[in-house]
This record gives structure tokens, C-alpha cells and sequence, in this order.
């Protein structure tokens, strides 16, 4: 690498401690990975997560980690990211984590935007556990504690994340090792609240959840990459596109019913208005091809740059520069 | 205090503003103290508010209170009974006739007796004098609401902030009455209403009307005065226990060289504290407004982790929630502040009232063994002072600090000789030093126990950190059980140093005494006034209060054992007579409890104690 | 009324403590008249808040009511739903209370789509505790806790209700009393999560923030109420509308630039899609006219009502019907 | 057990099967243990395995271990050191060398004894046995992997399914060891994998090759028989702590003909209990996933106002997370079951390993003076009887219960005689009645202090409660103080009405005792094997154990004070004792502790009686 950093310096020397086949190994060698290209010193980089499998991550980063509570990873990494902006704060969920026990401070993490990388690994179970289901388990999802199948409505975080005010959500899969350093690298880039989803596979209690589009096979018929300024083109042989129609997009074949690559809308994923990344998250197979990549970055000011911003405004004008002038402030009075 | 007399010395007075929520009394009360405060007054209040923002008008359950104690030596309480009582209506009256000296004066807006307010305030007949049997008492009625708008008549004011100086007319009233000039009021009413010239100076004209009414009615009242108290010489300033603390956490962090940074949710009564340090931007403090406690909480543990003074403040319900997280900063060995403002429980409970029933929830409201540093302050400015030993040992020990407070202390205020930050104690972060390569998070002073920080950024000392058990050896995740004993073992015992670094428990009262009283946190003020009264009239009673209650001070047991009888008072059930019954069992304590959201009076606390005395 | 009951049936005995001028005193009254119109018995009506000055609602409800704790009211009506999908539920909350330290319970009360009817009090601000901001304060906003202005982006309740996969969503303003009785009206006949906004007034912390578009001189023009079937046509004169633009709406003058009530949108509330909900949702002054009535209304299977028809079916092939069978299923083995 | 002899007839046996955590031990266990009771022995059993679903391969922290005890008369602990270990890997041997008897029987499966592996483990060499002085035990030594693969060689099975079997070999020659047929393991494994006949196939075919491999090298090792015990007659089954909990909880809401409505969150080790109750949907039972334990408790509140039987389940950090709620449920007075299954604190410490250390948090966790019901099962199986006791006592009561289990009965396992419902005591909820215009929700039963319950849903009866404080005689809220006091002391004095209608403390062994040994919780199988083998040797000492913590029974103090010394054992750092020494402050307790994250040994228990006999 052109910076002298390579994957292995951002590995640990702890054991890695998921089961053989968990999806989980392949992200954290893209992150480790992402992180050498981008060349940002190990002591810089703080990785935050709760408590799951995919929580043991920072474990096995060679950067400073904090392995936290269930849920909490959010609100503890907006205290890094507020009380030191200077550095690149990771935040690890999976989808437990991050949507169920965690959902409040996930999605006031977002409304703030603070610049923190959630990467979030969903895998639709509760792991760590032993196999429950999670807020995101499709709905009739047979599992430990739904024997029945569930009855749930699940999240869509990328829906979640946008209605809380989010401004950047990408998508990735555990296996797709270049399109991963590709979301990761760009949610780095961006300034404040990046979340990353990748459809994860935990081999043991909710195998192949993903498969239908994750497998090699259909993948390039059942999901769609965007890239920003590229036109929304998939399918092997490059034959199907997205175009609009009304308030919502549609699936042509190209070259038939006279749709051409020229009706096929252009990915712009700097657009502020939301409907369109809604639109683009949401869509799920069979109906449509599922969106990856980066769907949605826009920027705006962060949290903790605005509250150093306002501190440094107070900073120019106050005559108050320490304790000592702070309690001789105001109404004091004189006894001797 | 003879109903005849007409300037009267005092070395003491108690006085106490009441009316509806709306009435401002809060207000009043606050400047008649900073005012009496400027004079050179020694000063204790206690406010005393309904829960609701405004309840109904005119009732019992709408009553706003402000208590004011001045005098010219050190007073250590508000008072229990009032001197003087201002009741802006009828409910303000009858809430405060327990609350008020036998032939105490009593100043009553006439123009709010009207039949509406004397049904809703619970009286049937309309001479709620004779009513409530206070004829002895020097009643000075007078049309308050109708002389504010004579006075305000030319302004071109609305009605409504007419009528919202009416305070300002008994405020007028009241400063006559203790034959003060007006010139400190007005000087706080100008920073007050600065923005608002119009109001500043329509507030102004009706606090010297007020004035110059009692001028006019003299004749009729006895008037006061009270000489300035001997304090220390310095510079003083008005603190109340929510500032102290706040600023007590300031003074640490600068002292440490670390920025503060305070993660919290509003919640009465601790919500000044957030609002206090949102305020210091000037000095560098972050307030992180999170989206619940638990997150209040989170945000200042990461705050710490990556090298800040990571505080965080809130009340009973708060602390509740709390409690898993604050288990992690157990684990993970980290300095962090949680401030806890009791109030009276369970619950929501009784959210604008006082009581100390949080103890128990503060020393084992975790899952494992969890242990913490608890302590309390125990006047409103003695919270500096807490706020700033809570914070150097939660830095030099790495270790969550419970600082308990109180509504009581929180919302009552004192003079304060302000401090020199040169003067105070070092604080020193144990950063990790030296070589990197056999560094690992979990290696500690031998002294202390405490273990090294690498904040984030220090190249080399990378190290992941988290809430499963430790190996003591190589601070990786370990499961072993002989090693799993010996951290929980050595958790417990780092706390138990702390012991090494504070002050010795100090007893007040005479050495040959044989009852000890003891207290702890937000009571002391009371107990003290009692026990100092009682010891001036002879009856000999020993007094340690305690501001350290985990660790106890090195000496407790010594002190305990000295004395015959010992007796635990608290506004409680009995939480710290049980953590003393569990530490010193063959001790044979005594407990006096009283669980009412209000503070104890000293007239209680003496005739428990002389029932004890003489037992 | 007909049905023989009038809004005191709904009234407790007991005094009403907000302060004289709140906006709350309105949608109390609203909501008894709504209930009485509805004309369901008392003992099937329970109410469930958190803490705020707004929460206090139950108390002055002659129903079944729990005034609970800070942020737990969609939970707490949760379980009385699903223990008791025959009683009426509905949950009063401030936008603290829902949106602060109740946020994930709002969402997932949401996702699941439990038939309660949620009531927001939005007045952008902590009443109870006295002035500090929330998270729908205007982002700016001097209070006690922003001496400085807030830095925070504010949610907009709506858009996440519908990021939260809401299905029922509507906006009413506490003086506008006729409008109040018709969303509370629709929520209450809507089977499944209804959330309802109300704009709400703080006479002492926030007063007047909402004015811009609930004062009477400009209401109508600046606001638009949303009538299913209808055109989205709003002003005083009725001489605005709402027309399609991309995947955006935009607000045209009608008779003005060749637009005319052809041109504009007609409100379709039972859509599944979203897109255009997101939209009105998100419609603020002065940009566009905020949107007001029943914005999204759709018909999906209710949580409550499908854990009751996995139990009947269960029911119907079962041989465990008492505990006395289930003691005796599977494997057991005899001593003698 | 001599290493020579060849059928060996015992009254008791323990055996532990190890290995990884891929090798399925957790299974071979139970399907032994299940056997093992059909036909007739009383079983103990403990399973121990790692916090990671797949721990690195062939490491000694992948080890995953279950210990079965099986005799001829009630056993009540899973054993100290087992007689038969069955190691799959060396990590597996490596783990466990303490954990055995001297002279006990190893099974290993040498072809897992590979170089990898070895070093893996830690051994330097490759004779494992020499490293680790294993010279003088039964060293079975078996190709396991290697005869698995022949086994099924001809089924076209592909390996990893072929791999997966061998832990059925492993059990084969284990029930040969003991004498045993394959018949009800075979119809367990048809039942497991009733949907996969081609695996219950495989199965079975390796059991039998394993079963004969015994038969085969028959000469070279001890074989063991172990006669039936003599239980009462009745129908049995294996119960374990959680299933446990789950069916009382059934038994009483049917009792008590209410609904049973469980809100919680999953968390090791309580998740079989959501588990086992999910799949309830037969006996009508409502299960709610919430989104976190907030939500859990808040349901199951939120039914219980609704009038169900509300419960909810979860482990130590959820426990924390729930302290505000049950607060709520103190001042709502609501009937709430939360169950507790302890496990290795602080913070998320020891996530999978058993504990005692949630006491203080259960009794004092939560702001105020919120006082709750706390009670804990002993053993696996009378985890239902408790479960049962604290819905009658949440129902009859109107208050929260908090039930406390551990990881040790949650995973443990036992013979449980299927009681009749028609058995247990009638659960009678204490429905409002009569007229309503008088009626308010805090109008209680005089003699229990018990409020009356008016379910949504009831005509005329509509009321409020929450979570302020209320007015002793109205129900409204009151924020009088005199009326706080009352009703702070009128909700402890509820729950100590509790004590009038639990059992009294039984004690075993001799009446004329010097020394008292006091347990509570899941320790009770260890202390009585260790006390009645004492006994038996004519060590004379009394046990009392604890179930009902608070109230304490009412012959508690009658019962301590009657021993010159009294020794309290948990498995934490002494919050029983701590509680105990606060209530009776002037008995002199002892204390042992233990915090490993494991049960006590009966060996160690004897030995610290022992001593404190001779002191
Ligand atoms: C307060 C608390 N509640 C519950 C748990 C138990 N728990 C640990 S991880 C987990 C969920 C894991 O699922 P997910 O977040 O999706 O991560 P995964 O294991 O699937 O990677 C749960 C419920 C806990 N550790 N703490
Ligand atoms: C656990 C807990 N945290 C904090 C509080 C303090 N508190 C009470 S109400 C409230 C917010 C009120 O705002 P909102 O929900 O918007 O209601 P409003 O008063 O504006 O109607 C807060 C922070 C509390 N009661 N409990
Ligand atoms: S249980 Fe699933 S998610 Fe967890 S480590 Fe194993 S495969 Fe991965
Ligand atoms: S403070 Fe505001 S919200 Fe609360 S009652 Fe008063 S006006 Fe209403
Ligand atoms: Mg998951
Ligand atoms: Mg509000």
C-alpha cells in the first residue's frame, strides 16, 4: 500500500471466535482492509460495538475498541465522536443490536448526525443468543422463539434510517469483498452518520436467509449496484433498468416495449430530497432487484462539528477563560 | 417577638413567600436572599413547589413556597417555622399555619380574599383569621393587587404583567419591614429584565411603592433588623447545591487538564445542572442533551474512553435506568461521575420533594457484584466541594463515582466564599506511560489499584476494553473461575482504597458525650442546628455526619465504637443504618426516619434526640 | 347523541391541572367528544400515557387509565392490547415522552402495527421539566438546556412513523377543534398503529411556535387539509395546489401559468406505497403548506389480531388443552 | 474402582462428556441423562459451555462440557468429580483434569489426538496421558472418528454430516460402559430427528457401532451397573430449571383463571423460557418478543392492568434495565412474575456460568422505598413449585414478585413426578366487587393490606393509578407528606404480610446441632449432599435453606438464634449474609463465599463446615 499499511496491521492478536462459515469474518477483513487503503493511523480509529457476534468485532481490530452493552454502541460512540472529533469512530451492530434493544439511540445517533460508520450486520436473528428472532426476521420466520412463525411486520433499516433523517445508507454483502471496501471507504468519506447494512449470513441459526440474491448465481439479475451518476442498469447481461413511473420506479427489460437505456433513471446520490432513496431501499425481490452500494449520501453539518462550531463562536467573545474568572463573574460581593 | 414592639434586633429570621404557582414567588424569594446576601447576611433557603407547572389556581395543591433564613452568624438551615409569612391567597395561608412561629407577622394581599380563593383554599367562613385561630399573630392586611395597578397605571401596560408585579409590591413590603434600601434589588432587577427595559422598570416602581406603603402604614407593625453576619473575609457569591456542582466538576476537570463532558436528560430536580453547564461553553464544557438517561449515561462513558471527564446527572427514575451501563464502567475500569439529585420515591413519587431514599439504590442497583464509590454532599455548597473529590477520585482511580445529592440541597442556597483553583488539591490522571509492547489496558498501580489510561490518539497503546470478565494477567477476555474471584476481589478492594485519600470522619460536639447522633448527605444542616442548639443548653450529644459512604471513612469504626448510644437519621426507611448494620454488626444502632419529601425540623430532631438521652 | 353519551361521560372528577392558556385543554375536550361520539362504554376505553404535562391526559378520563412511566406508554399499551384486543386503546404522549426517551417503543409499537391509537402532543419542547428542547425543537431553538441555539436536527414525527413502516398517520392542530374530532375519529375506526400529531401549544416554554401556521389569518393558507379523494387544493381562496413534479411535489397557483384543479393531486390516504406520504408528511413552511388531516390511512393485518389467530389455529389441532396434558405430553415414564 | 475389576455394581456414578462445541455434548448429555431416568435412576445433571456459539476449534476456551450424575437413591447435585469422562479432543482432557475422580475411566477419541490439536490444548508433547499423570486411570482409547466414518460409510452421507455422528459412537460405548440397551436412546434420536429420517438413521447405526466397539475390546475395561432408584411411584419426566418456571407459571394462571402473558427479551441464560412459552400457544398463553427488557416488563404490565397474569423473564443486565418499571409496578400495585436467572456479573461478565449475585440488585435495585417480593428456587424441578408460589403471591398480593433462578437450575436437570393441578393451593385474584360509587383503586383488604383489582372491561369500576404517590384514602394522587409516610410504611408492611402464608423454614439434620448452615437459591442439591454426608458420618450440623427471601418466613429469628454458629454460603461476596445481618443485626453470621462462576463441591463445603466445627 502507497501509505506502508497493510490489512494485518489492523488485525489483533486475539483468536477470531465465530463459527467457521459466519459471514462475519469476510467484513471484518474488508474493514481491516478499508482501513489500510484509507491509511489513518490504528490510534486514530476507535471501533465501538454492543453486545452479539458481530459486537465481538472490535476484538480483533488492532485500533483502540470498546466492546459495550446491548444496544448502547450508538450512544457511546456519539460520546467519542462529540468529546473528540479528531478521531474516526466504527460503530458494530447486528440487527438485534442495532433495531431492537438499540433502535432509539441508532436512530438519534442518525437524526443528529453525528460522524460516526455504522455497519450494520444483518443477519435476521439474534445470534449470540441462539437463534431468536430479530426485528428485521421476515415475516413467518420459523425460530427459537417463534415456533409458529412470527407475525411481525420487520424493519427495513434503510427505511428506518432515512425517516429518521439519515443521509447516508449504503448496502453490502458479507461475500461481495469489493463492493464492501467500496461502502465502507465511502461511508468513511462521508461527513456524519453513515449506515452501512450488510445482508450477513450466520451459518448456524438462520443459514441462507440471503441467498436468494446473494448467491453467485442471481446476484446480478436480483440486485442492483448503484453508483452515483451511473445509470440503474443490472441483470448479467446488463438488460434490465429502473425507470419511474408516477411517484415510484419500475423494472423494464431493456430493449423491449421500446424502453431503451435512455428512459433508465441516473443514480444520484447526492439528492437531498428522500423519495427516490426510498424508493430505492425499499425495493425487495421478486418484485425488484435489491439496491446495493451507496444509495444515499448527502452532506450536511455534522453534530460534532456544529457543537465545536458554537464553542468557538462563545470562545471569541467571553471574558470567562477559567474557573477562576467564572466565580468572579455575575453577583459576588465582599466581606472583609 | 411582642405584638407591641416596633424595631426589633434580630440575630436570626425566617421568612417565608407564598403564593399560587403563577404568583412568582420563587422569584421573590430568590432576590430578597441575593439582596440580603449583598448585605452581608448569612442566608439558607428552601423552595417549595408544586409538581405541576402550574397547578389549578387558587388551591392548596397550587401553593409555590420560598423560605428564606438570614442571620448574622452562620445559619445552617432554612428554618422550620416562618417569622414572617407572606400569603399572596388564601390557600397560601392555610397551607403555611403549620409552618409558621406562634405570633409571627403575616402579610396577606386582602384583594385576593375574596370568596372564590377562600372556597378553593378550603375555608368556609370569610375570616380565615379567626378561622384558623391566628389573631395572635401580627396580621398586616394589605389591597396588594390594587395598589400594583395604581401603581403601574400610567405605563401602558397589559393587565396580565400588571398583575405579575404584584410580588414586587410584597417584595417592597417585606424589605421595609427589615428596614432594608432597595438599591440591591433593583440593581438585580435591572440584570434580571435587562432585555425588557419596560418591565425592569415597571417592577421597580411597584417594589418601591410597596416600600414606601409600609412606610406609610408603620405604625401598625413591628419592623426588624438584622446585622451582618460574621463571615470569613472573601469574596462571596449566592450557590445553590445544583451550581455547586456543576462548578465543582468544572474546577476538577480543569485542574486535571481534562475537558469535561456531560451526557444527561432533563429531570427535575437535577435539570439545573444540565442547564448550568450547557451555559459553559466558555470554558469548554460539552453537554450532550440525550435522548434518555441511558444514553445520558453512554455518552459520558464514551466520553471518558476516549479521554474526557465523562459526568453525568439525573434523579431517582434516572439512576434506575442507569444502572446496567453504570455496571460496564464498573468493568471496564473507567472515570465517570453520576450525579444523582434525589427526590421522594418510589416511582415517580413525589418528583418536587425531597428525600434521601435513593442510598441503597446507589451502593447495589447492578446486576454481580458491581462496586462504586457512593457520596453524598450535604449543604448547597459543600456540592462544589464533593462534586470536586467525586471527580479526582473517579480520574485517579478509574472508577464510577455516585454523588448523591438532593432536592433540598439542590434547590436551597447558601453564600459561598468563592474559591482560588490554585488552592485546591491536584488531580492526576494515571495516563499510561512508558513502553507499549507489555502494556495491556487491565495493568494497575500497585498502590491504588487503579489501572492506566491510553486515551485514544497515543500511538502504540491501542487496546479493546469491554464488559466480559478480564484475565488479571492479560487483561483478554477470561473466563477462568479462580481468576473470575480474584477480579471481583480486587474491583471491591480498589474501592475500598479510596479510603486511603479521604478525610477522616470528624465529630462534632463534646468528646465526653455518650450519644452520637449521625447523618449523612443533604441533612446536615438541620441535625447540626440541633445538636448545636441542644449542646449550647447543656445536653451533651456528639454529631458525625457523613459525605463518604463508600468507601466509609478509615475511622468510622473507631467513632462508632466511642459511644454508648448511636442514633442514624434519615429521610428514608433506614438505608444507611442497614449498610452500617451489615459493616459493623455488633454495633446496636438506633434510627429516626422520617419519609415525608420534606427535610427534618430541628425541633424534632431535638426532641428525638433528648428522648434518646434519656432513655 | 344518539348513543346517549355526551363528552362529560367522558370527564373524571378530578380538577385539571394545566396551565390556563395550554393546548392540551383542547385535545382533552376533543377527545372526550370524539369518545362520545364513538359512543363505546366507558369500562372498554383505557388510556395509557408516560409523564409530561400531556401525560397527565388519563386523569381526566372517566375510562380505564395508567399514567405510567417516562417514554414506556407504547409499551405498556402494547400489552394491554395484545392481553386484550377487545378494549379500545389509545396512548397519550408528549414529543418527549414519544420521541426522546420513548422512541424505540414508538417504533416498534409501529412496526408491529398493534391497534392503538397514539396521540403526540407536539410542543416541541420538555414541559414538565421547564423549558429544555426536545427533539422536534426547530433546530436554533433558545431554551434553557441551548443557551446558544440547539445544533441538533429535529425528527418530524411522520416521517419517521412512516420510516417505522406506519400505516396511520394524521396532523391536527390543538385549536382546531372540528379537525381534531375528525383525525381522532379516523384513528379510532383505523385497525392498526394510528399515530396522530397534534400541534400543540406551551403557553409558558414555547408558546407561540406553531403560530406561523396555526394563527387564524393564515391557516388556510398555509396549510393543507388532506380529505381522501379529494384534490390537494388549499388557501383561503382555494386558489393553490399540489402537483407532481419527478418524484416531488410542488406547489402551483391554480389559473396561474396554465395549472389548473386538473392539474393537481388527488389524496389517495389508503396507498401502500409511501413515497407520496413521505412527501405530504414532510411538507413544511413556507416552502409548502403543511399538511393536515389524514395524511396516510392503510388497512394491513394487526399484530394483536394475528397472535390471536396463530392461538386459535393452534387451538384447533391441539391435544393439550389443560395442564394436566401438557404434564403428560411428550416424554414421561412411569414408577411403580 | 479398581482398574482391574470388570463389572462394577455402584449406587451413584458421574459422568462428564467433553469436547468441542461443534461436537454436539451438549446433546450426546441429555440424550444419556433422558435414558437414564426412563429407566429408573435419579439424574442430576449440569451442562457448561462456552459463551461463544463456536469457540475456536480445538481450544481449551471451545470446551463444552455435561455432567450427568445418576445413582440409585435422590441425587441432588450433578457430582463434584466425575468417574467417567468422555474427551473428545485433547482441549477436552486438558479442561477437565480437575474435574475428575483419581482412577476414573477416560474415554478419548484418539484420532482428534493430532499434533494440531495437542499444541492447540497446550500440551507440549504427544502423550497427553504421561504430561498430564494420567498413567493410573482407565484409559479407553478409541479410533472414534475414524470407526464413525466407517460406520456410515455406506449411506452417501457427505463428511460434516458423517463427522456430526461421532459423539453417537462416544455415547454407545458409554451406555455398554453402564450395562445399558440402546432402546430408549433410539427412540429419543427417532424423536430429534423425527423430520430427517436419514440422519436418525445415521444415528442410530453409529450408537449400535459404538455400542459394539464396547462389546468388542469388552476385556480391557471396567463395565458398571447402576440399579434403579427408589422414587415414589408416580409418572415422571425430565425437568430443568426453565422449562420449570415456564409450566408454573401455566399451572397458576390456570389456577387462577387468568391469562398468563409473558413480556420479555431473550438473554442467556433465561431464553427457554420465552422459548418454552412461545410454544404455549395450545394452554392460550400470549407471548410478547419485545423490543428490549423495558418493553418486556412494560407489556407484561401492561396486561397485568388489563387483567392477566403478567410475567417476564431475563437475566442479570436485564434485571437492571427493568428497575424503573418494577417501581411502577410497586406504586401501581399490579400483580407482576419477573423472573431472574442469574449469571456471571459484574456488567455482562460471565454471560453462560452461574452465579448468586443478583440478590442486593432484586431487593434494593430501584429508587425510593419500592419494596418488592423476593423469593428463589432451589433445584431444578422445584423451580416449578416457585414459579407457581410467586404467581399466587404477585395475584393474591397485587405486587411485583421477583423470582430468583441461575444458570445452574436453569441448564440443570432432574426427574419430576407430574404433579395434579387439582393438588396445588386455589389462586383466588382479589376482583373488585360490590358497589362502585365508593370504590377507589386503593381500597385494600384489611388483612393482607391487598388492593382490589378492577379489570378494564368491568362497568362502573373506570379508575387512573400511576406511578405518583396516592392519597391513602381517596386513591388520587397526594403529594401530602404525612400521607407519603403512611404509604411508604403501608407497602412495606403488604409484603411483609407475605410471611403469614409461606412455609416456615424447614431444618434439616440433628435438633441438638451446634453449627447452622445456611443456604438459599441453587446451591441446595451441593450444601445437602455436603451436610447429609456429614451427618452420616456423624458430624453433627443443622441446614436451613432460604426460598422466601423477602419476607423471610416468620420462624426465621426463632430458628438462627437457636445455634451457637451460624454460617451463610452463596455464591457471591455475601449479600444473603448482608441482608440476614441487617435484619438481625446481633447474630454473629459466618460467611463462605465462592465466585467463580460454578457451583460449590460438596468437597469444598465439607471442608469449610468442617472447620468451622472445630474452631
Ligand atoms: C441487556 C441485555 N439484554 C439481552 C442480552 C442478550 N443478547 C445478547 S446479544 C443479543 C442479540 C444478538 O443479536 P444481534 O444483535 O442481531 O447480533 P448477532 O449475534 O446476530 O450478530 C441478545 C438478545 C444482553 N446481552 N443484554
Ligand atoms: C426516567 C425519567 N427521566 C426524565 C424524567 C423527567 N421528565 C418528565 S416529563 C419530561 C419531558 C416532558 O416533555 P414532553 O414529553 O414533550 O411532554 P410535555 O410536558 O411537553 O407535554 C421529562 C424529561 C422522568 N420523569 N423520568
Ligand atoms: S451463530 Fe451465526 S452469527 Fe454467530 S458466529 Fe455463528 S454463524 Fe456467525
Ligand atoms: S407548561 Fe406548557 S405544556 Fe405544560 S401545562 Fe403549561 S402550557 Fe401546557
Ligand atoms: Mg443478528
Ligand atoms: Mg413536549
Amino acid at each position: 500500500m502507497a501509505n506502508g499499511y497493510n490489512f494485518k496491521d489492523f488485525k489483533s492478536n486475539q483468536n477470531v471466535r465465530w463459527c467457521p462459515g459466519c459471514g462475519d469474518h469476510a467484513i471484518l477483513r474488508m474493514l481491516q482492509s478499508t482501513l489500510a487503503d484509507i491509511g489513518r493511523p490504528q490510534e486514530e480509529v476507535v471501533v465501538v460495538s454492543g453486545i452479539g457476534c458481530s459486537s465481538r468485532l472490535p476484538y480483533y481490530m488492532n485500533t483502540y475498541g470498546f466492546h459495550t452493552i446491548h444496544g448502547r454502541a450508538p450512544a457511546i460512540a456519539s460520546g467519542v465522536k462529540t468529546a473528540r472529533p479528531d478521531l474516526m469512530v466504527w460503530q458494530i451492530s447486528g440487527d438485534g443490536d442495532a433495531l431492537a434493544i438499540g433502535g432509539n439511540h441508532f436512530i438519534h445517533a442518525i437524526r443528529r448526525n453525528i460522524d460516526i460508520n455504522i455497519i450494520l450486520f444483518n443477519n435476521q436473528i439474534y445470534g449470540l443468543t441462539k437463534g431468536q428472532y430479530s426485528p428485521t426476521s421476515r415475516k413467518g420466520t420459523v425460530s427459537k422463539s417463534s415456533p409458529f412463525g412470527t407475525v411481525e411486520v420487520p424493519f427495513r433499516p434503510g427505511e428506518l434510517a432515512l425517516g429518521a433523517r439519515g443521509q447516508f445508507f449504503a448496502r453490502t454483502i458479507d461475500t461481495d469483498l469489493e463492493l464492501s471496501k467500496e461502502v465502507f471507504k465511502a461511508a468513511a468519506d462521508h461527513k456524519g452518520t453513515s449506515v452501512i447494512e450488510v445482508l450477513q449470513n450466520c451459518v448456524i441459526y438462520n443459514d441462507k436467509t440471503h441467498i436468494a440474491i446473494t448467491d453467485k448465481e442471481h446476484k446480478e439479475d436480483r440486485t442492483l449496484h448503484l453508483e452515483h451518476g451511473k445509470k440503474m442498469i443490472f441483470g448479467k447481461n446488463r438488460d434490465k433498468g429502473l425507470i419511474r413511473v408516477g411517484f415510484d420506479v419500475k423494472v423494464v427489460d431493456l430493449g423491449k416495449g421500446g424502453f431503451t437505456e435512455r428512459d433508465v433513471l441516473v443514480h444520484n446520490a447526492h439528492e437531498k430530497d428522500t423519495s427516490l432513496h426510498i424508493d430505492l431501499v425499499n425495493m425487495e425481490y421478486p418484485e425488484f432487484p435489491v439496491a446495493m452500494g451507496v444509495i444515499r449520501s448527502v452532506q450536511e453539518p455534522t453534530y460534532d462539528e456544529n457543537v465545536q462550531l458554537q464553542m468557538d463562536a462563545v470562545h471569541q467573545t467571553t471574558g470567562i477563560k477559567s474557573f477562576d474568572d467564572l466565580v468572579h463573574s455575575g453577583n459576588t460581593w465582599a466581606v472583609d | 417577638m411582642e405584638k407591641s414592639s416596633r424595631v426589633i434586633e434580630l440575630k436570626e429570621v425566617v421568612i417565608r413567600f407564598s403564593g399560587d404557582s403563577g404568583d412568582g414567588m420563587q422569584l421573590t424569594g430568590t432576590l430578597f436572599s441575593d439582596s440580603s446576601a449583598l448585605t452581608g447576611n448569612d442566608i439558607s433557603t428552601f423552595p417549595d413547589y408544586p409538581a405541576e407547572i402550574r397547578a389549578p389556581q387558587g388551591t392548596i395543591g397550587g401553593v409555590s413556597g420560598f423560605q428564606v433564613h438570614l442571620g448574622n452568624s452562620e445559619v445552617y438551615t432554612p428554618g422550620d417555622l416562618a417569622d414572617v409569612l407572606v400569603a399572596m391567597n388564601p390557600a397560601a395561608l392555610k397551607a403555611n399555619i403549620n409552618h409558621i412561629r406562634p405570633g409571627a407577622t403575616i402579610i396577606m394581599d386582602v384583594d385576593a380574599f375574596d370568596e372564590k380563593n377562600l372556597r378553593k383554599a378550603g375555608y368556609v367562613g370569610d375570616d380565615p383569621v379567626t378561622e384558623d385561630s391566628l389573631q395572635d399573630f401580627n396580621i398586616l392586611k394589605a389591597p396588594i393587587s390594587t395598589l400594583t395597578k395604581a401603581s403601574l397605571e400610567d405605563m401602558g401596560l397589559d393587565k396580565k404583567t400588571v398583575l405579575r408585579t404584584k410580588n414586587m409590591f410584597a417584595l417592597g413590603l417585606v424589605l421595609w419591614l427589615f428596614n432594608r434600601n432597595l438599591d440591591n434589588v433593583n440593581t438585580l432587577i435591572e440584570k434580571k429584565f435587562g432585555k425588557k427595559p419596560e418591565i425592569a422598570k415597571a417592577n421597580k416602581k411597584v417594589l418601591r411603592d410597596g416600600y414606601n406603603y409600609g412606610v406609610t402604614i408603620q405604625a401598625l407593625t413591628p419592623s426588624y433588623i438584622i446585622q451582618s453576619a460574621d463571615l470569613e473575609p472573601g469574596v462571596y457569591r449566592n450557590m445553590n447545591g445544583n451550581q455547586a456542582i456543576a462548578w465543582g466538576m468544572i474546577a476538577a476537570a480543569e485542574k486535571a487538564g481534562l475537558k469535561l463532558f456531560l451526557g444527561t436528560y432533563p429531570i427535575t430536580p437535577a435539570s439545573e445542572i444540565l442547564q448550568e453547564l450547557s451555559a459553559r461553553k466558555d470554558l469548554g464544557v460539552k453537554v450532550f442533551q440525550a435522548e434518555d438517561e441511558i444514553a445520558g449515561i453512554c455518552t459520558a462513558l464514551g466520553a471518558s474512553f476516549s479521554g474526557s471527564l465523562g459526568a453525568t446527572s439525573t434523579s431517582g427514575p434516572g439512576l434506575a435506568l442507569m444502572s446496567e451501563a453504570i455496571g460496564l464502567a464498573v468493568m471496564g475500569e473507567l472515570p465517570l461521575v453520576i450525579i444523582n439529585v434525589q427526590r421522594g420515591g418510589p416511582s415517580t413519587g413525589l418528583p418536587t420533594k425531597t428525600e434521601q431514599s435513593d442510598l441503597m439504590q446507589a451502593l447495589y442497583g447492578r446486576n454481580g457484584e458491581s462496586p462504586a464509590v457512593v457520596m453524598a454532599g450535604s449543604t448547597p455548597s459543600n456540592c462544589f466541594d464533593y462534586a470536586y473529590w467525586a471527580s479526582k477520585i473517579a480520574v485517579e482511580f478509574m472508577t464510577p463515582v455516585v454523588l448523591l445529592s438532593d432536592s433540598f440541597l439542590a434547590n436551597g442556597s447558601q453564600p459561598w466564599k468563592v474559591p482560588k483553583l490554585a488552592d485546591w488539591p491536584a488531580i492526576e490522571p494515571p495516563y499510561a506511560v512508558g513502553a507499549a509492547q507489555d502494556w495491556h489496558p487491565y495493568i494497575r498501580k500497585d498502590a491504588t489499584l487503579t489501572r492506566y489510561w491510553a486515551v485514544p490518539g497515543t500511538p502504540e497503546f491501542m487496546h479493546r476494553i469491554g464488559g466480559l470478565e478480564k484475565d488479571y494477567n492479560t487483561g483478554d477476555v477470561s473466563y477462568d473461575p479462580k481468576n473470575h474471584h480474584r477480579m471481583v476481589e480486587l474491583r471491591e478492594q480498589k474501592v475500598q482504597n479510596v479510603a486511603e485519600v479521604i478525610p477522616e470522619l470528624h465529630v462534632y460536639g463534646p468528646r465526653n458525650a455518650e450519644v452520637l447522633v449521625i447523618g449523612w448527605g443533604g441533612t446536615f444542616g438541620h441535625i447540626y442546628t440541633a445538636i448545636d442548639e441542644m449542646n449550647l443548653t447543656g445536653d451533651s450529644i456528639a454529631y458525625a455526619h457523613f459525605n463518604f459512604i463508600k468507601p466509609l471513612p478509615k475511622n468510622t469504626e473507631k467513632v462508632l465504637r466511642r459511644y454508648k448510644k448511636v442514633l442514624v437519621c434519615e429521610l428514608n426507611m433506614g438505608q444507611f443504618v442497614s449498610y452500617l448494620r451489615m459493616t459493623y454488626p455488633d454495633i446496636p444502632f438506633q434510627q429516626f426516619n422520617k419519609v415525608q419529601g420534606l427535610p427534618f425540623t430541628t425541633s424534632e430532631l431535638k426532641e428525638r434526640f433528648l428522648k434518646l438521652k434519656n432513655d
